[in-house]
């Protein structure tokens, strides 16, 4: 008997505190970030999909050698070049990156020697077409430098 | 039509329908509930008949809704004890049907 | 099923099938559980697995060894760091590759800070499976800022492939340390706020005190691990059983509960947010400088012939890798021995009898990662 | 036409309307503070402070396709809702809101509230059955078992207050508590149990709504959405609308018994503010319960009725009854 | 706690395989112009042997005939083994299926790993899930994957593959 | 039509409603095939009958009608038929051919019958009341005059509850389940 | 859950009223509740969306139902497996009109990296056999990314943006 009461006091007291610990989260200061108006920055090491570094003259450092390629897990990137006169190496043509096929692990941004690539800081791709998601980065970096 | 509800023989008829409508049931349904719930019909035709009676006839408007009262309550307890038969009937015969009750003829 | 139910059946017993998910909330993404039951007991409870299954060990086999990491971070995506680690530690151990006692450090660091945030999701998810919503999104808030302080490493939120064999893919920075360490302040505010709240809540405790107890022996007799064994009074804990990285150097506690019921478990996970937070202090206090990569790794990796194993400490217990190789560039075989896979098997033995509730209870004291256990 | 005819529909009316705004606004209620206690916004982006996002929510559900699936019972399936819906309304009626705001004030008003209310978890016994999917029929069988076990804790503790008012009308019972010492949960001379008495009529009145921590029948872990699983569009805009106004219903009911009605207790504003204060207040008070505990266990659940809310409700019965022979 | 007297019957259970009878200490690099002694005759000896564990991650291994495996659980068993995991893998060069046992133990460390090798065409190997429990799924789903035969398993329907499933995936020759 | 709508007409057609309801919810029960309508149908039938009772100058009984036998009975009959008639398709619930044409011509020579004397009989009103017959009065004789039956009715729902439980547990005692409470 | 065929379409309205049309558009898009149903990692992503950083709430978005008669948006966050497809697809069907579905993650893109060359299990995109109306890559997406994914859908909807467009750095 003495245990049913004491049981029913230290339940009904259990109850209340966390009545009241509730109560005071409520009062305390939101913790939301509201998207579309704020938006947090990424950190440095964000991984959003890959992109071309541009030089200061708006090209790339890709020197084609396929290395990203072959080391992606998912075979998501092709890569294609041309020799061009009066040009040392290979020059880019096509960088074709399928990011939906992509796991965002980095194996192509550390196997790249020249450093030709490095994530972008896109977090908030969504679409209604499932093409848009095949970026032929090239064309991205001619873009963005205009 | 205005003084339907208040002419006893209106109460007698849809009293009368209640109790033939639960007679007839009771006859035409082969489950325990269904007969239950036949049973139902007629007992309220027959609290209807008693508040009829009351409210037009008795000299003292209380008795026979003291009746109709312990009706209720008597039914309650009739449903209380005939559910648990019939559950207890199902647990044993997986059935409610009252003809696969065989084995009470012995 | 072939076998007949292993229970007494009476047979004026009405039972009846009960096909819990795959979509269902209780199950934490898409097990589906085929119970028999009799009203609201369950007769026998059936787990069905695959819905999830990804081929895991056949890309082991497909890939390179290093390819092969990022996979490792989405087989048990609430403590994807575990089984970086594990997976490192196999192919260095294959390779015998020396990691740099940084690296080791940082991955101390880093793997108990996601079991924190692992623990933390679970406690979220079982409070809720139990029907309290406001927890969850408590810990969520905790969770975070672990998040945020392993994105600021990593690069990611969830599927980390931080780890590289040899060491790690890029050195920690101050801003890491510094708000480590106020994480671990303000966790150790928010931790007697969670127990106020939740565990000592009368309607808590009557749902998880002696509720699903496991039995000693059926924990071993299953191979079930992590704390669901140490809720049982099984003091295993590969960190400390069998150690690998440098867990040896850290003092921290394995709280074993001996109550075996689903509160022992709880609690052994609220416990071990603690110890965690122990651990990573200590770390931090002692982080050494130096490289975090260890020099000479070899561009293409080709293990010596021969079969290699290594087990480590998830957030859900015993996670062990067994790899093949014959000397090439890809594994001959990858098999991974999943913990919650074994914890998994034992709920159907378990779980019968019991209420719907209560084995739901049970089921979320288990912490399932649903690809975890389909791989 | 007549004005009794007249005030009759636009009582009906307005009591209709009153029990949709109500419902409408108590979702909006309770997901603003279900975000706050979470540290969360919640509705924001619909009209100021998300005010419209139940309208928003209303147009939606109304526009949805009504799915019958097959095997279920088609009229049963289709009644349920309604029924959920018209014993909450029939309730309304009598509720006073101030001392002349009261649609029909009878009698009877008590019992005629609870003789409605039992008619509710038919609707759930119906819509689970009618369903025809098996956690529906689990839900509904849990229905009935709590609302059995606590209808019974509820209806002892309202049997102590009419014996105290000596009156089932409650607008009575409402002028027997003119200021706040004379309140019933604070009218000790009658029995000092009278909090006690709050409290269990609180806790039977959240199990008799379903409302957490006793929302067993639709504990979305175990039985995914419960009795209304299968059910789309208005039929589950219905349910949810019943589940509210028995909300309202329940608290109003613990506002008039215990807390002092309509009445002010000082005397600043009209009679119907207090009553909606107090009400709110409670509701208020029904949802923060809502978002802090777990939900309880089914065998828990049907303990605390028997073990602790009966046996305290039948003590303070015989209390009162003593009380009110010996003074 | 020692171990030896575990090992000692494993080693009685394990099969007699013919190894070279010295192996060669350790061909350190000077000693390779050496002129090779005479390769010595194979001995046979059971195929049970200590592991370097740093190297190799486990401590004990044996290698048991297919009809031996229940014995051998049994025995891990009473020294208060538990099943970590059972898998195959796929010698498809050799034409055989190896069944690969991992047990361990709480206290203290000692992991032990029980092979057998089966025959490709045929695969099949008693069940231990009488013995271990655990083992059940285990076995299912290295039916699913190797397609072999666990012989008195109680229910061997696919477990993470389709139920319908009649495809084993991990074997070496599978085509989609 | 103005008739209508006035408070009297409208309660006439309340009225008309409620008797409608209170057969054809009759009919539904004990004709539909399947048991969970007959309930319902009862339960139509059995809030019509309170209606009937609140045109009897008798609102508490319409109410306690509501309360008992919808709230109650209808409720506890619903659930058995939950528990002990999953199949509701397998088995006609009725009575076929002969035997349906028996309990029909049964249940309307016995309609007839009381209908014919009902309307036949002189009813011989009582000259006064002694009293309202309100639920105060009715409170008042329920505990002095009618107190003994008030008891043994009482006794029996008791013992009706007793009896149910016993029945009702029974079956039970050997279940697989590991947890007793 | 017990699967049923259903009529999948809706019968178009019978008075077509341009401002009604535009208020219902508006009433849908603003009350998007989501399935309870995660397959994979993105599901805990989802769950961060609705929790207290982000918000989903505040969409009116956050009403996450259990049961799919009472959804209105299926995010499919997470690989679907050969086994899962037709368990995918049933939750679908019961779904009532008007529905929207929403690719969570590269997995239910287009099999994410489980879709390499021979494999056995994955299902290559939920678009194989589902409307998907919505892409939202990433593995995992973050959480404003489904956040912009609600807000395409409702974009797509009404025809019009409401909100502010965030450009990325």
């Amino acid at each position: 008997m003495g245990a049913y009461f004491k049981e029913l006091f230290s339940g009904t007291k259990s109850l209340f505190v966390g009545l009241q610990i509730t109560f005071g989260q409520m009062l305390k200061p939101l913790v939301t970030q509201q998207y579309p108006y704020e938006t947090s920055t990424m950190t440095p090491r964000f991984r959003g999909h890959i992109e071309l570094i541009p030089k200061e003259d708006g090209t790339n450092k890709c020197i084609v050698c396929g290395m990203c390629m072959r080391s992606c897990p998912s075979g998501c990137i092709t890569v294609a070049g041309e020799k061009r006169e009066g040009v040392k190496g290979k020059v880019l043509t096509k960088y074709r990156l399928d990011f939906t096929k992509c796991s965002l692990c980095g194996m192509c941004v550390e196997s790249c020697r020249p450093g030709a690539i490095t994530f972008s800081k896109d977090y908030n791709l969504a679409s209604t077409r499932k093409e848009d998601y095949i970026f032929d980065l090239l064309k991205r970096l001619e873009e963005k430098a205009k | 039509m205005l003084q339907l509800s208040t002419n006893l023989n209106t109460y007698l008829i849809i009293a009368a329908f209640l109790f033939g409508i639960g007679f007839y049931g009771l006859i035409n349904r082969r489950t325990l509930i269904g007969m239950l719930i036949s049973a139902e019909l007629i007992l309220s035709g027959a609290s209807l008949n008693f508040m009829a009676f009351n409210r037009f006839l008795a000299p003292n408007p209380v008795v026979g809704q003291v009746f109709t009262l312990f009706i209720m309550g008597i039914a309650a307890a009739e449903a209380a004890i005939a559910l648990s038969i019939i559950i207890a009937v199902y647990r044993n015969y997986k059935s409610i049907a009252a003809e696969d009750l065989n084995d009470l003829k012995g | 099923m072939s076998h007949p139910l292993p229970l007494n059946n009476q047979d004026n017993q009405e039972s009846f099938v009960l096909n819990l998910g795959p979509q269902h909330p209780a199950t934490h993404g898409v097990l589906r559980v085929k119970l028999t039951m009799d009203g609201e007991y369950i007769m026998h409870a059936e787990p069905v697995l695959g819905y999830i299954h990804r081929m895991h060990e056949k890309m082991g086999e497909n890939r390179t060894w290093a390819q092969f990491m990022p996979n490792t971070g989405r087989m048990d995506y609430l403590s994807a760091l575990s089984f970086n680690h594990g997976y490192a530690a196999l192919v260095e151990r294959a390779m015998g590759i020396e990691v740099p006692e940084r690296a080791e450090y940082l991955r101390v660091i880093t793997v108990e800070l996601n079991r924190i945030s692992s623990h933390l999701v679970w406690f979220g998810a079982f409070i809720l499976d139990l029907g309290g919503f406001s927890p969850l999104l408590y810990a969520f808030d905790d969770r975070e800022h672990i998040l945020d302080l392993l994105e600021s490493v990593t690069g990611s939120r969830l599927t980390y492939c931080y780890f590289r064999f040899g060491g790690l893919y890029n050195d920690i920075d101050e801003n890491f340390v510094d708000g480590t360490r106020e994480f671990i302040k303000t966790m150790r505010e928010r931790l007697p706020m969670y127990h106020n709240l939740v565990t000592k809540n009368i309607i808590l405790i009557k749902r998880l005190k002696d509720i699903g107890p496991i039995p000693k022996e059926t924990i071993r007799k299953y191979g079930a691990t992590g704390p669901v064994a140490r809720g049982s009074g099984v003091d295993y804990d590969i960190r400390r059983n069998e150690p690998y990285s440098i867990y040896p150097e850290f003092d921290f506690d394995i709280p074993v509960y001996t109550e075996c019921d689903s509160m022992a478990r709880y609690m052994v996970r609220m416990d071990e947010i603690e110890q965690s937070m122990r651990i990573i202090e200590q770390a931090l206090d002692k982080l050494p400088e130096g490289p975090v990569m260890a020099p000479k790794v070899p561009k293409i990796l080709k293990p010596p012939k021969g079969d290699y194993y290594q087990a480590v400490e998830s957030a859900r217990g015993s996670l062990g890798m067994r790899a093949v190789s014959d000397g090439t560039n890809k594994a001959y075989r990858l098999k991974l021995r999943s913990p919650t896979f074994s914890n998994l098997s034992l709920f159907s033995e378990v779980s019968e009898g019991m209420l719907l509730p209560d084995a739901l209870a049970l089921m979320g004291s288990l912490d399932l990662v649903i690809p975890e256990i389909d791989r | 036409m007549n004005s009794e005819i007249i005030r009759v529909l636009a009582f009906l009316v307005g009591v209709i309307a009153f029990a949709a705004l109500n419902a409408a606004y108590l979702v909006w209620l309770e997901r603003k503070e279900a975000g706050h206690i979470q540290r969360r916004i919640g509705p924001k982006e619909v009209g100021p402070f998300g005010l419209l996002q139940p309208m928003v929510d209303g147009i939606k559900l109304m526009t949805k396709q009504i799915l019958i699936p097959d095997g279920v019972d088609p009229i049963l399936f289709r009644l349920a809702p309604i029924l959920a819906m018209i014993p909450a309304i029939m309730c309304f009626v009598t509720i006073p809101f101030s001392q002349e705001l009261v649609a029909r004030n009878i009698n009877l008003g008590l019992l005629m509230i609870f003789a409605f209310a039992s008619i509710n978890v038919l609707a759930l016994l119906l819509g689970g059955w009618a369903s025809a999917n098996k956690y529906a029929v689990i839900s509904a069988a849990r229905a009935v078992a709590q609302n059995v076990a606590y209808e019974i804790p509820m209806l002892v503790t309202v049997i102590t207050m009419v014996m105290i008012t000596g009156t089932l009308n409650l607008n009575d019972i409402v002028a027997q508590q003119p200021n706040i010492s004379q309140w019933y949960i604070f009218r000790f001379s009658a029995s000092p149990l009278m909090p006690v008495a709050f409290l269990i009529f609180f806790i039977c009145s959240l199990a008799e709504t379903n409302r957490a921590p006793f929302d067993l029948n639709e504990a979305e872990s175990e039985l995914v959405a419960g009795f209304h699983t299968e059910y789309s569009s208005m039929g589950f805009g219905l349910f949810f609308m019943g589940e509210y106004a028995n909300i309202v219903i329940g608290s109003s009911l613990a506002v008039i018994l215990f807390l002092g009605g309509w009445q002010d207790p000082f005397g600043l504003f009209p009679g119907v503010w207090w009553f909606l204060i107090k009400l709110y207040c409670l509701i208020f008070t029904v949802i923060w319960i809502r978002w802090t505990y777990p939900r309880t266990q089914f065998y828990g659940l049907l303990n605390l009725s028997w073990k602790i809310l009966i046996p305290i409700s039948l003590f303070n019965l015989l209390l009162t009854a003593g009380f009110l022979k010996v003074f | 706690m020692d171990f030896s007297k575990l090992k000692e019957r494993l080693t009685a259970l394990a099969l007699i395989e013919e190894v070279p009878a010295a192996p060669p200490a350790a061909p350190a690099k000077g000693e390779e112009e050496q002129p090779a002694a005479e390769p010595a005759a194979p001995v046979s000896r059971p195929a049970a042997n200590d592991i370097n564990y740093p190297a190799r991650g486990f401590h004990f291994e044996v290698k048991v005939a297919a009809d031996s495996v229940v014995a051998a659980a049994t025995i891990l068993d009473e020294e208060g083994f538990f099943l970590e995991a059972v898998t195959g893998v796929d010698w498809i060069k050799e034409k055989e299926l190896e069944v690969v046992y991992d047990f361990t133990i709480w206290q203290p460390t000692c992991r032990v790993v029980v092979r057998t090798r089966l025959n490709r065409e045929a695969p099949e190997v008693p069940t231990i899930s009488e013995v271990c429990p655990g083992a059940n799924w285990h076995e299912r789903e290295t039916h699913d994957f190797f397609g072999i035969k666990f012989s008195g398993h109680p229910d061997l329907t696919p477990l993470l593959l389709p139920e319908d499933a009649d495809f084993h995936p991990l074997l070496k020759d599978f085509q989609v | 039509m103005n008739q209508l709508l006035t408070a009297q007409g409208l309660g006439g057609v309340v009225f008309l409603t409620v008797s409608t309801a209170v057969v054809i919810g009759a009919l539904i029960a004990v004709n539909s095939k399947r048991l969970i309508r007959a309930v319902t149908g009862l339960c139509l039938c059995l809030i019509g009958v309170a209606g009937l009772y609140y045109f009897l100058n008798s609102p508490f009984l319409a109410l306690m009608e509501i309360l008992i036998y919808v709230g109650a009975v209808g409720v506890s009959i619903a659930f058995a038929i939950m528990l002990a008639d999953p199949h509701p398709e397998k088995k006609g619930n009725r009575a076929t051919g002969l035997g349906s044409l028996f309990g029909f011509i049964c249940g309307a020579l016995l309609t007839w019958g009381l209908i014919k004397t009902g309307l036949s009989t002189h009813w011989q009103g009582a000259a006064a009341k002694i009293n309202s017959g309100s639920m105060l009065e009715l409170g008042k004789s329920l505990l002095t005059t009618y107190g003994m039956v008030f008891e043994l009715i009482s006794v029996v729902l008791l013992i009706a509850i007793i009896g149910s439980l016993a029945l009702g547990k029974k079956g039970r005692s050997n279940h697989p389940g590991k947890i007793s409470r | 859950m017990e699967s049923q065929s259903l009529q999948s379409a809706v019968d178009p309205a019978i008075v077509q009223f341009a401002p009604l049309d535009k208020l219902l558009a508006l009433g849908r898009a603003n009350s998007l509740w989501p399935m309870t149903f995660g397959l994979a990692c993105c599901a805990i992503e989802m769950m961060a969306t609705g929790a207290s950083r982000f918000d989903l709430s505040r969409f009116g978005a956050e009403v996450f139902r259990p049961s799919p008669r009472q959804c209105d948006v299926m995010i499919v966050a997470g690989t679907i497996n050969h086994k899962m497809a037709p368990a995918v697809k049933t939750l679908y069907d019961q779904m009532p009109e008007p529905k929207w579905v929403i690719a969570m993650g590269n997995c239910a893109i287009s099999g994410g990296p489980f879709a390499f060359k021979g494999q056995y299990a994955v299902v290559e995109g939920a678009d194989k056999f589902l409307p998907v109306d919505v892409y939202i890559p990433g593995c995992p997406p973050r959480p404003e990314a489904l956040i912009e994914g609600i807000l395409q859908l409702e974009e797509k909807l009404t025809g019009s943006r409401r909100w502010p467009r965030v450009k990325c750095e």
